[in-house]
C-alpha cells in the first residue's frame, strides 16, 4: 500500500482531533471515533491495519492505542479503548465534541500485502481484539485477496467481550469465515465454549499449509496459543504477534518499550515469532 | 596555539557563544558555564555528567497546551533561538557518544529538539594523551576521533596545543581566533608525534570487541547477573552519568490554574521499577537483577545491532560513580573469558 | 447561677493541640486548666544513645516553626559538651539562620494568625479577599525570612547544612549580597505592615509578672548569653536548675515551668523589656510608633514587639553580612572528634527562652538529654494570665469569652507541639 | 465540591511537628492561587471556623501516637473521598516512632513518674495502619512542590506523580560529587527521590527521610556502608532512622543484625 504521509518538523507534535462519536463496548471499553480538525491531515492521513496513534489529552498525557477501523473504509479513525489509568479515563470521561491530540501512525502493522492468497487465522484475547478487528475488517472488505479466515476469541466473561455485533452477527456470516469463541468462566447466559481460547484448538481443526496466524492478547497468552500452533506445524515466520509494552514517544527514542535489542514502536509491535524466539523476555 | 591563548580565545568567543568546560566539584569535575576562562581546568581527569545534557536537558519543555483555546505551542522555536553553545575541552570519548545519540535521535524520526541544540553547538576537542582514572577507552576504540569535533587540540611539549580543524564551524571560530593562533611549524608536527606516540603507548587495552556481541548471546544465563543483581541497588547513577543512555519519561504538568499544562520530558533509566511497567500492572521487567542485565544487553548487544556500535564509550563514568562499584568493563571482561577465553591484554 | 464550663477545645491557630477548660461559679472563676492534647512523641527517649553528630538533626524536629532555634541550641549544647569552638565566619551565618526564622516567624504569627482577631476574619485566608494588599505584603515578608534561612540552612525547615563544628555547604557573596539588597528593599514593606498595625484597637489588660530572656552587653542577645530576668537575674545558662522549676500538671502531656514558685514569661516582649537598651535605630522608631512604654505587662503588646524584633532583625541582619562579605566562605569540613562531657545551651527562639542540655559517653553517643521550649516555660504565667483577664470578659456572652481567651493564649505564640514530649529523661531502659 | 464548584479540602495535624503544615504556608509564592483551586474548609492551624466535613481531599500530617487519634484518623477517613499522608510521620511514623523500639511504661513512669495513668500513649503508627490512605508524600518535612503537584492532579482526577526511584537520580542530576566517595554514609541509593536530593546538594548525607525506595536492596548499602568502617550499630540506626516501620520489612529481617 502507498502511503502518503504528511511531512512534519516535529514529529512530536500531535494533531488537533474532535471526539465524533463514542460506542459503549463492555463495562470497561468503548469505542471512541475521532474527526481531525484539520482538513489535510483529514484528507492525507492513513494507515494500515495493526499500527497504532499516540493519543493526547492535554493536562492529563500521552498514550498508544492501536487503530480499530479499517483503511478500506475512510472517514474517521476509531481506537477502541480500556479505562485502566489516568490517559484512558480522561478519553473515557470526554464528550463528543472534545479536542484531543492524535499523532502518528507508528509501527509496522500487520504485513498485509504479503498475506495475500493465504489463509489466515485470528487469535485474540480481551480487548487484544482491537488491532485484529482492524486486520478482519480489511481482509472482509478485500475477501478475494485472502483464503478462508478463522477466527478465535477468547474473553473472560461473556459481557467481557468487545464488538459482541460483529462477532455475532457480522463476520459469521461473510463469506468463507468461520468464527469461534470461548469465555474462561462458565456463566448462566452462555451457551457456547468454556475454557481459555487453546481450547478452540480442540473445537476446530486448523490446517497450518498455507495460513498464516495472527495473534494479540494479554502477556500470559502468547506463550501457549504459540505452542499450540508449533504443534500443529505452524512456521516461525507464519506466526504473527501483536505485542504491548509500556511507551512514552512512539518514535524509538525514549527506550521504554526496548525488548532485548528490538524497539516494539519501530520494529514492531508485530512481529513473527521468528524473530521474537530469539529475543530474551519477550514472550 | 599556547595554552594561554586558548583562554583569550574563550574569552573572546564569549561575546558570541555561551561557553562551558570543565571546572572542578568537590570530588569530581562538572562542565559548567564559563564566565571566567582562568576556571576552566583543562587537565580535567573527567567530569561526572556526560555532554548529553546539552543536548538532551535532564528535563525539558517539549510543547505548552492551552486548555482554554485548545491550541499548542512547540518549544522548539524556542529551542532554536537559544545562543550558541561553546564546549571547551571534549575528550574523544564523548565525541565518540555524540556520535552514538546522533544515530539515535536521527534515522527515520527525528527528534527535532536534539538536532536543534546539536547544530547550535561548536565543540573544541581535547586529546587525551594520558590515560584517565577509570576509562577504557581504547579497549573500545574511542580513543581516536576522526569526525564529530570542530576545533581539536592535543597537548605538545611547551604547553602548547596542536589544532586540528575539523569543520566550517571550526574555522568560523578560528576567525574570532585571529592572531591567538600560529602555522604549526616543522618542530610543531615532531612534537605532535611525540604526543601521540606517549598516547599510544600510555592508554590501556582490556576487552576486544570483535566477539563482545557473541559473549553477550552466551552469557544470557550466566550465574553473574545474580551476583550483580545482589550488589545493583538500581540507584541509576550508571545510566544517568552514562554519555550514550538516552531513555526518557514524558508526563504533562499542568498549571495552577488548570488552564495551561507543558509537555515536558525528563531523563529516566532502564533500571528503575516502572521504567516496563504499564497499566494493569503488569510489569515487564519486575525483577532488579533483569534490569540490571537489561542495561547490560541494550548498551552492548542492542545498539550492536541497531547501529553498529556499541553503546559503551569507555569514559569509565558508570565505574566511578556506581556506589556498589559495579564496573561495566570487569563484567564484560569476566564473560569474554569465561564464554570466549580472555582477550589479549596490551599496553601500559 | 450555678457552676458554668467553657471549654475551648482546640485552640485554633496555633501550633499544635492544645485546649482550655475554664470553670465559674456563679460567674465568679473558680479553675483554669490548659491542657496539651498534643500526643507525646518523647524525643528525649529516644535521643539517648544517639551520635552526636546527629542530635541537632533529630532536635529540630521536634518543632517546624523554631527548627532552626532548635537546631542552633542543639549544636551549641553538643560542641559545647565536645568542647568545639567555631570561628566568626560560621558564627554570623548561624546568626543569619535564626533571624530568617525570627523574620519568618514573627511575620507568621503577627500577621498570619493574631491580625485576623484584629480585623474580624476567623483566618489569612478569609482575610485575604478583603485585605489582598497586606496579605500580599505579608506573604512577601515572610518568604523573605525563609529565603534567609534556605540562604544559610539549605532549607526553610528541618535546615539541612548545620553542623555540629560549622557547616556542609556556604552561600556565595553573591548570595549574601543579594539578600542584604532584598532586607534594604524589604524595609518599606515592613513599614507598612507596621504601620497597620499601629491602627488596631489595643486591648488593655496588665499583669505584673516576671520576664525572661538571655542577654549581653554587646548587643541585642539572641543567639548566646547569660540568663536574665526583669527582676534584675543575671546567671550563666549553666546553673538553670536553680532558677527554672518544672512540674507535670496532672491533666496534661506537657511539664509547666515555674520562677521563685510563680509563672513567668518568656518571648518578645520579655526581651523587649529586658534588653531594649540594644534596639538599633529602626526597631526604636518603631517602638515609638507603636506607642508602648517599657517595661510592658500587657501580654497582648507580645504581638507589637514581634514587629519591632522584625525591625531590629533586618538592620542586625545588613550589619552582619556586611561582616560575611569580608570572610573567604570557602568550604572546610568541620573537624569534630567526640568526646565525653556535658553541655548546656539557651538561646531565644523567636517565642522565647530554648534549652537544651546534653550529656555523652567518651563515643559520642547521647546518654542524658534535658530540653526545655519556651511553650513550656509560659505555660504556667498563661493559666495565670487568664485568671487575671477573666474578671475583665467575664460578664460578655459566652462567645465572646471564649474569643478573648482565644486571643490572649495566641498572643504567646505558643508552640504546642514544642512543648510537650519536652521533658527530663535518663539512661537508656 | 463546594458551593463554588472548588474541592474541599480539609488539613488535619495528628502527632508531628507541624512542619507538613508550615510548608503549605511556605507556598508563600503560589498560596493565593492555590486558594483559587481548592477551598480550605478545615485548618486548625489557620482558621478558626472550621468544618466538620464531609471532604473532597484530606491531608494528614503525623502520626497515629494515642488512642483518641485512631478514632479521630477514622472519622475523617469516613468523611474523605480522598485521603492524603503528608510527611515522613503520616507515611511512615517518623523519628517519633523510634520510641517503639523501647518500653513504654517504662519509659512513661521516667518520664512523667509514677502518676501518668492520665497519659494516653500507644505504639506510632503511621495513617495507612489504621485507614485506607489514597496517596502518600513523604519526606521530612513534605516537599512544598510535590504538595502543589499533587493538589493540581487530584483537582483534575490525575494520579499524583510520586517518585519512588532513588534519590541518587536527583543528586546526579544536579550534578553533586557523590558523598560515598568522600566515605561518608549516604542512604541516598536506598531512598526514595523526591526532595529534588536538597542534603547531598548541600553537602550533608541523605539520611532517609523519604522512606526506602520501590524493590529496596538494603544488603548492598549495608555492604557499602560496612566496606567504609560503619558499625553494624551505625548502619542499623541509620536505616531506622526516618522510617523505624521497616524493622518489619522482611528485606529489612533478612539482614540479621
Ligand atoms: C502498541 C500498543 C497498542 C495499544 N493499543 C491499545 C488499544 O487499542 N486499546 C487499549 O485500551 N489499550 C491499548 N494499549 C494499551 C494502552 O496504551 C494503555 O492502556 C495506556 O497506555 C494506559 O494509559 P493510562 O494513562 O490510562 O494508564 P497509566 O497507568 O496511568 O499509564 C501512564 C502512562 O504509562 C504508559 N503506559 C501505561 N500502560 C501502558 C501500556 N499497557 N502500554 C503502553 N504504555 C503504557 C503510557 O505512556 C501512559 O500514558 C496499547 C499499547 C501499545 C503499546
Ligand atoms: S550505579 Fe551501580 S548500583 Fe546504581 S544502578 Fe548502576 S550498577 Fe546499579
Ligand atoms: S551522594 Fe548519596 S544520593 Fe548522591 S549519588 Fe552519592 S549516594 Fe547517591
Ligand atoms: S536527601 Fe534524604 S534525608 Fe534529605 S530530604 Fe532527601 S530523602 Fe530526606
Amino acid at each position: 500500500m502507498v502511503q502518503i504521509t504528511l511531512t512534519r518538523t516535529n514529529e512530536y507534535l500531535p494533531d488537533l482531533a474532535k471526539l465524533v462519536k463514542k460506542t459503549k463496548l463492555t463495562e470497561m471499553e468503548s469505542l471512541f471515533e475521532f474527526e481531525f480538525l484539520d482538513n489535510n491531515v483529514r484528507k492525507y492521513f492513513t494507515y494500515s491495519p495493526g499500527q497504532f496513534v499516540q493519543v493526547s489529552i492535554f493536562g492529563i498525557g500521552e498514550a498508544p492505542f492501536s487503530v480499530s477501523s479499517t483503511p478500506t473504509r475512510p472517514g474517521n479513525l476509531e481506537l477502541g479503548i480500556r479505562q485502566t489509568g489516568d490517559v484512558t479515563d480522561a478519553i473515557h470521561n470526554l464528550n463528543v465534541g472534545n479536542v484531543v491530540g492524535i499523532r502518528g501512525p507508528y509501527g509496522n502493522g500487520f504485513p498485509i500485502d504479503k498475506l495475500c492468497g493465504k489463509n489466515l487465522l485470528f487469535i485474540a484475547g480481551g480487548i487484544g481484539m482491537v488491532p485484529l478487528r482492524s486486520v478482519i475488517n480489511y481482509v472482509v472488505d478485500k475477501r478475494d485477496d485472502y483464503g478462508k479466515v478463522t477466527i478465535f476469541y477468547g474473553a473472560c466473561l461473556p459481557d467481557e467481550r468487545v464488538f459482541v455485533d460483529e462477532l455475532e452477527n457480522v463476520w459469521p456470516n461473510a463469506a468463507d469465515v468461520e468464527m469461534h469463541q470461548t469465555v474462561d468462566e462458565c456463566h448462566e447466559t452462555w451457551q457456547g465454549n468454556v475454557g481459555v481460547v487453546t481450547c478452540l484448538f480442540d473445537v476446530c481443526k486448523v490446517a497450518s499449509e498455507n495460513t498464516v496466524a495472527m495473534i494479540c492478547g494479554p502477556p500470559v497468552m502468547y506463550k501457549f496459543v504459540v505452542q499450540d500452533l508449533m504443534k500443529l506445524g505452524f512456521k516461525g515466520d507464519d506466526i504473527l504477534l501483536s505485542l504491548e509494552r509500556k511507551m512514552q514517544c512512539g518514535v524509538g527514542k525514549c527506550a521504554h518499550c526496548q525488548i532485548g535489542h528490538k524497539l516494539t514502536c519501530i520494529d514492531g509491535p508485530v512481529f513473527t515469532f521468528s524473530e521474537v524466539q530469539r529475543l530474551q523476555e519477550a514472550i | 596555539m599556547k595554552r594561554s591563548n586558548l583562554l583569550k580565545l574563550v574569552q573572546a568567543a564569549m561575546d558570541e557563544y555561551d561557553v562551558y568546560g570543565p571546572v572542578q566539584r568537590r570530588t569530581t569535575w562538572v562542565f559548567d558555564k564559563i564566565d571566567d576562562p582562568n576556571r576552566i581546568d583543562m587537565d580535567y581527569d573527567n567530569t561526572m555528567m556526560s555532554l548529553k545534557k546539552f543536548f538532551i536537558p535532564s528535563k525539558e519543555v517539549m510543547m505548552r497546551f492551552n486548555l482554554r483555546e485548545m491550541s499548542i505551542d512547540d518549544s522548539l522555536p524556542d529551542v532554536k533561538a537559544e545562543r550558541p553553545q561553546l564546549l571547551v575541552g571534549v575528550h574523544a570519548c564523548d565525541i565518540h557518544a555524540l556520535l552514538f545519540l546522533d544515530k539515535v535521535f536521527g534515522g527515520k524520526y527525528v527528534d527535532p529538539y536534539y538536532v536543534a541544540r546539536r547544530e547550535n553547538t561548536t565543540i573544541i576537542g581535547l586529546n587525551c594523551i594520558d590515560p584517565c582514572k577509570y576509562g577504557f577507552c581504547k579497549s573500545v576504540n574511542t580513543h581516536m576521533v576522526n569526525e564529530g569535533y570542530d576545533l581539536y587540540l592535543t597537548p605538545i611539549a611547551g604547553d602548547k596545543y596542536y589544532v586540528h580543524v575539523g569543520s566550517p564551524k571550526g574555522d568560523r571560530l578560528l576567525t574570532i581566533a585571529d592572531k591567538l593562533l600560529g602555522e604549526a611549524t616543522d618542530e610543531g608536527h615532531k612534537a605532535f608525534k611525540t604526543s601521540m606516540k606517549h598516547k599510544h603507548k600510555s592508554l590501556p587495552v582490556g576487552l576486544h570487541l570483535d566477539n563482545i556481541n557473541e559473549t553477550f548471546d552466551m552469557a544470557w544465563d550466566d550465574p553473574i547477573w545474580v551476583r550483580l543483581g545482589e550488589e545493583c541497588m538500581n540507584c541509576g547513577s550508571c545510566a544517568l552519568v552514562c554519555p550514550t543512555c538516552y531513555c526518557y519519561d514524558v508526563a504533562d504538568e499542568l498549571d495552577l490554574s488548570l488552564s495551561g499544562a507543558d509537555r515536558t520530558r525528563k531523563w529516566s533509566t532502564c533500571l528503575y521499577h516502572d521504567f516496563a511497567l504499564v497499566a494493569g500492572p503488569h510489569n515487564f521487567r519486575g525483577d532488579p537483577s533483569a534490569r540490571l542485565k537489561h542495561r547490560f544487553y541494550h548498551k552492548i548487544r542492542g545498539a550492536l545491532h541497531d547501529h553498529g556500535i556499541i553503546a559503551c564509550t569507555g569514559c569509565g563514568r558508570c565505574i566511578e560513580h556506581c556506589p556498589a562499584g559495579i564496573s561495566v568493563k570487569d563484567v564484560a571482561y569476566e564473560l569474554q573469558k569465561r564464554w570466549v577465553g580472555a582477550p589479549v591484554v596490551k599496553g601500559g | 447561677m450555678a457552676t458554668e464550663k467553657i471549654e475551648i477545645r482546640h485552640i485554633t491557630r496555633v501550633e499544635g493541640h492544645g485546649s482550655l477548660y475554664v470553670t465559674t461559679k456563679d460567674g465568679k472563676l473558680e479553675d483554669v486548666k490548659m491542657s496539651v492534647d498534643e500526643g507525646a512523641r518523647l524525643f528525649e527517649a529516644f535521643l539517648v544513645g544517639r551520635e552526636y553528630t546527629e542530635v541537632p538533626e533529630i532536635a529540630c524536629r521536634i518543632c517546624a516553626i523554631c527548627s532552626a532555634s532548635h537546631r542552633l541550641v542543639s549544636t551549641r549544647a553538643v560542641e559545647k559538651a565536645m568542647g568545639i569552638e567555631v570561628d566568626q565566619q560560621d558564627t554570623n551565618l548561624r546568626k543569619l539562620l535564626v533571624w530568617g526564622e525570627y523574620i519568618e516567624s514573627h511575620i507568621l504569627h503577627a500577621l498570619y494568625l493574631a491580625l485576623p482577631d484584629y480585623i474580624g476574619h476567623e483566618s489569612v485566608i478569609s482575610a485575604a479577599a478583603e485585605y489582598p494588599d497586606v496579605v500580599k505584603i505579608a506573604l512577601e515578608l515572610k518568604k523573605l525570612g525563609n529565603d534567609m534561612q534556605i540562604l544559610t540552612g539549605g532549607r526553610e525547615v528541618h535546615q539541612v547544612t548545620p553542623m555540629v563544628g560549622g557547616f556542609s555547604a556556604y552561600p556565595t557573596h553573591q548570595d549574601l549580597e543579594h539578600m542584604k539588597e532584598r532586607i534594604k528593599e524589604s524595609r518599606p514593606k515592613l513599614q507598612t505592615a507596621i504601620d497597620v498595625w499601629a491602627t488596631l484597637e489595643e486591648i488593655p489588660f496588665e499583669r505584673k509578672t516576671d520576664y525572661l530572656c538571655i542577654r549581653r552587653e554587646d548587643e541585642y542577645a539572641l543567639v548566646d548569653g547569660d540568663i536574665a530576668t526583669l527582676g534584675g537575674l543575671r546567671a550563666p545558662v549553666e546553673d538553670y536548675k536553680s532558677y527554672i522549676k518544672e512540674y507535670v500538671p496532672d491533666y496534661s502531656f506537657a511539664k509547666a515551668g515555674t520562677m521563685n514558685g510563680c509563672g513567668f514569661f518568656v518571648g518578645a516582649l520579655a526581651r523587649l523589656n529586658i534588653n531594649n537598651d540594644h534596639l538599633l535605630p529602626f526597631a526604636k522608631k518603631t517602638l515609638k510608633q507603636l506607642g508602648i512604654k517599657l517595661p510592658s505587662y500587657n501580654t497582648f503588646h507580645n504581638n507589637a514587639a514581634q514587629l519591632i524584633e522584625c525591625a531590629q532583625v533586618f538592620e542586625m541582619t545588613e550589619q552582619t553580612i556586611d561582616g560575611l562579605l569580608s570572610s573567604d566562605l570557602e568550604w572546610h569540613e568541620p573537624k569534630v572528634v567526640p568526646r565525653g562531657g556535658r553541655g548546656t545551651h539557651i538561646a531565644e527562639a523567636p517565642r522565647g527562652s530554648l534549652l537544651h542540655s546534653y550529656e555523652f559517653d567518651k563515643n559520642g553517643l547521647l546518654k542524658k538529654a534535658d530540653i526545655i521550649a519556651p511553650t513550656t516555660m509560659n505555660y504556667v504565667n498563661m493559666e495565670e494570665d487568664v485568671r487575671a483577664f477573666f474578671p475583665l470578659i467575664g460578664s460578655k456572652p459566652p462567645d465572646e469569652i471564649k474569643l478573648y481567651l482565644n486571643r490572649l493564649i495566641r498572643a504567646y505564640d505558643p508552640c504546642i507541639s514544642c512543648s510537650c514530649h519536652v521533658t527530663e529523661t535518663s539512661g537508656r531502659t | 465540591m463546594g458551593d463554588n464548584g472548588k474541592p474541599t479540602v480539609g488539613i488535619f495535624g495528628f502527632t508531628g511537628c507541624a512542619g507538613c503544615q508550615l510548608n503549605i504556608l511556605n507556598i508563600e509564592d503560589h498560596l493565593l492561587e492555590l486558594l483559587e483551586l481548592i477551598d480550605i474548609t478545615t485548618w486548625r492551624m489557620v482558621k478558626s471556623e472550621n468544618s466538620k466535613g464531609p471532604w473532597d481531599i484530606a491531608f494528614v500530617e503525623g502520626s497515629i501516637a494515642k488512642q483518641e487519634e485512631v478514632e479521630r484518623i477514622k472519622t475523617i477517613r469516613e468523611n474523605s473521598r480522598i485521603l492524603v499522608a503528608i510527611g515522613t510521620c503520616a507515611t511512615h511514623g517518623g523519628l517519633p516512632a523510634m520510641r517503639n523500639f523501647q518500653d513504654i511504661d517504662e519509659m512513661k513512669r521516667i518520664v512523667y513518674g509514677e502518676k501518668n495513668d492520665h497519659l494516653d500513649v500507644i505504639p506510632i503508627k503511621r495513617v495507612a495502619d489504621y485507614v485506607h490512605v489514597d496517596h502518600e508524600l513523604p519526606g521530612c518535612p513534605m516537599d512544598k512542590d510535590e504538595f502543589i503537584r499533587t493538589v493540581k492532579a487530584l483537582a483534575v482526577g490525575k494520579t499524583p506523580n510520586i517518585p519512588n526511584y532513588a534519590v541518587c537520580y536527583e543528586c546526579k542530576i544536579r550534578e553533586n560529587a557523590c558523598l560515598l566517595k568522600e566515605n561518608k554514609f549516604c542512604m541516598g541509593p536506598v531512598t526514595s527521590a523526591g526532595c529534588g536530593a536538597i542534603c547531598p546538594t548541600y553537602g550533608a548525607t541523605c539520611e532517609g527521610c523519604r522512606g526506602p525506595v520501590a524493590q529496596v536492596n538494603w544488603g548492598a548499602e549495608y555492604k557499602i556502608l560496612k566496606e567504609m568502617g560503619a558499625t553494624d550499630d551505625d548502619i542499623k540506626r541509620k536505616f531506622l532512622k526516618y522510617c523505624p516501620v521497616v524493622a518489619d520489612a522482611p528485606e529489612f529481617k533478612e539482614l540479621n543484625f
